[in-house]
């Protein structure tokens, strides 16, 4: 039997197979006298290069998606999300209060804060670290990101409404507006963040 | 249309045993090798002759008349259709054989004969058919499909969708949740007791008989809050008044109607 | 993006199925502008007498074993059970005849279908309904599934072997089925499938 023959089989063996395949399982599929590791060999030179390609894993040998090619057995799909009302409130108040600390949400929304919250609105890449506080604890504050800025659709965090603006424009009927005065808090110094970019704060 | 035997390869379950030489020339057709009268007929018609356009119609009718008399049909679903069949032939070879009368209805015995011919035909090429397309190649018999097919692996991504709205909306309910709202207490309207016992003196005058309490609603009664405060006003005047003795009060059944008329103190 | 780069492509999405794949869906993991027809010749010529080649089956395409090789991988397998010859035979009247009734498939074979036989064939995926029959009774027919192409490694039911002989000979005409034959069958219409791309598919 001429060598592309053989190489055929071997070849045929080892795409049809559902596990990989000894040189020596192989070997028994081919008429005495083969050179299995020729063949191997010539067949793995072959399809280098290709989409495809010819692997020895433990001493056994298999077809393989060349790895540069991976890529296209990995689908990712997008899959819809509603953030819970605490987490809305708590971006909102995040972005009106920037930076804050986590126990300022806390007092101004009157509850604790569950672990949750701020995962999902870091894992959404609206809310990122902005620095520790100078103050005892040191506590890290948190701010708006950059895609929160996109995502909404705002040049700047100065570009979200007043209380008079949301209120003229009527969402915060019943409320004395002129007994709010927590825009205009004065805002605690902040150091510049520490470790930039330390995600998972 | 080429002729292929028909023992080969999918028609393996197909009896046709040999008797031995010595007892004539001809066939023991065991019934429950086949696949009804047509099947039978066709073998038959296949050991008369390769080419199925010209056997001889009276022929096979004689051979299958005569299995069907040596077959042991025992079951009797499978038996009426032998029957039937027999009983078809035998007619169609009485017909071949008799002079034609012209007949309008009628299929002719020369055109009842071409329809069989046909109809085993048409199942020896489906028969030649199927046997090709059982040879052919079949996947996972004869070619195999990749042994290790590699899954498309999926990944979710959460995508969180909220509009600017929504965020602005989660704020001022917070804000309208932890504000201390102003409330205004309005000023209700009320028809006072003595303004109902009033009008009511006045008017109770005029009316001759009984009337209707409610008759004595004022014209510009104006919102349903002032209608009820009214209501309620005349009925306690009214109760007044019959206290006082001055009017008599009626009223015929629950929740009906309440009449009213001035009563002359007898003084 | 170079040709050879998005041969390899293909060639890997290919490999790595073990399903026939479209052309469409192909070319969607492709750069824009890209010759999928162009792509899946010149990857089938550099398969061509190879172990492996790369097939169009029931529209779609996909890598097989070459045929000439199935001898060897044929003991890989256990023998499959064999179909009864009633139902070789009622598949080929349904695949040469589609759509056809159950009363046709009789007619064709002189004896009543037994019950399990179209179960078989459903089972197997190769036979699916294809709608009622525009007449007395509104007989459901039948048809050959995309699964059965695959099977017998058909690009269409117009691939069929014989096709044209059966044709020719008149054995495909209108299947009376009025027992006995003494008169012709009014042409019948096919309704829609009810429910399209329903069981079997």
């Amino acid at each position: 039997m001429e060598i592309i023959e053989q190489i055929r089989i071997v070849e045929a063996l080892l795409f049809a197979s559902d596990k990989p395949l000894s040189a020596i399982a192989l070997d028994d599929c081919l008429p005495e006298g083969s050179d299995i590791d020729r063949l191997l060999s010539e067949l793995q030179e072959h399809y280098s290069g290709r989409g495809v390609i010819l692997v020895e894993v433990a001493g056994k040998w298999m077809f393989q998606t060349a790895p540069d090619l991976a890529f296209l057995l990995r689908k990712e799909v997008e899959q819809e999300r509603r953030l819970s009302r605490a987490a809305v409130e708590t971006l909102a108040i995040i972005s009106y209060h920037q930076p804050v600390t986590r126990a300022e949400v806390e007092e101004v929304r009157g509850v604790s804060l569950s672990k949750g919250i701020l995962d999902v609105l870091m894992e959404a890449e609206w809310v990122r670290p902005m620095g520790r506080r100078r103050t005892p604890g040191r506590p890290m504050t948190y701010g708006t990101s950059d895609h929160f800025l996109v995502h909404f659709g705002l040049n700047s965090t100065k570009d979200l409404p007043g209380l008079a603006e949301l209120k003229a424009a009527g969402f915060l009927d019943n409320v004395n507006t002129s007994r709010l005065n927590l825009l205009d808090d004065v805002k605690p110094t902040e150091e510049q963040p520490e470790l930039p970019g330390s995600a998972g704060e | 249309m080429k002729n292929k035997e028909p023992e080969q390869s999918v028609f393996e379950d197909v009896s046709l045993v040999a008797q031995p030489p010595d007892d004539e020339e001809r066939l023991i057709l065991d019934i429950d090798g086949f696949e009804g009268p047509l099947d039978v007929l066709l073998t038959l018609a296949r050991t008369q002759k390769v080419d199925l356009k010209q056997i001889s119609i009276l022929e096979l009718v004689q051979q299958f008349l005569k299995f069907v008399a040596e077959a042991k049909l025992q079951k009797l679903e499978t038996a009426a259709d032998y029957l039937v069949m027999a009983a078809w032939l035998a007619y169609l070879k009485s017909r071949l054989l008799l002079p034609e009368e012209s007949s309008e209805d009628e299929l002719s015995a020369e055109e009842m004969a071409a329809r069989l011919t046909y109809q085993l035909q048409r199942l020896n090429a489906i028969r030649e058919v199927s046997a090709n397309l059982m040879s052919r190649n079949q996947l996972n018999r004869d070619v195999f499909a990749r042994g290790m097919p590699e899954p498309v692996i999926v990944t979710k991504n959460a995508v969180y969708e909220l509009s600017l709205y929504e965020l602005l909306k989660g704020y001022a309910d917070h804000k309208t949740r932890h504000a201390i709202a102003d409330i205004k207490i309005h000023k209700r309207e009320i028809y006072t007791l003595d303004q109902a016992l009033e009008r009511l003196r006045g008017l109770i005058g005029t009316a001759l008989d009984w009337t209707d309490l409610f008759q004595f609603l004022p014209d510009y009664a104006g919102s349903e809050e002032m209608t009820r405060s009214i209501k309620a006003s005349l009925f306690t005047a009214s109760l007044e008044m019959a206290r006082e003795g001055r009017a008599e009060i009626v009223q015929k059944q629950v929740f009906g109607p309440l009449f009213i008329r001035k009563r002359n103190r007898e003084d």
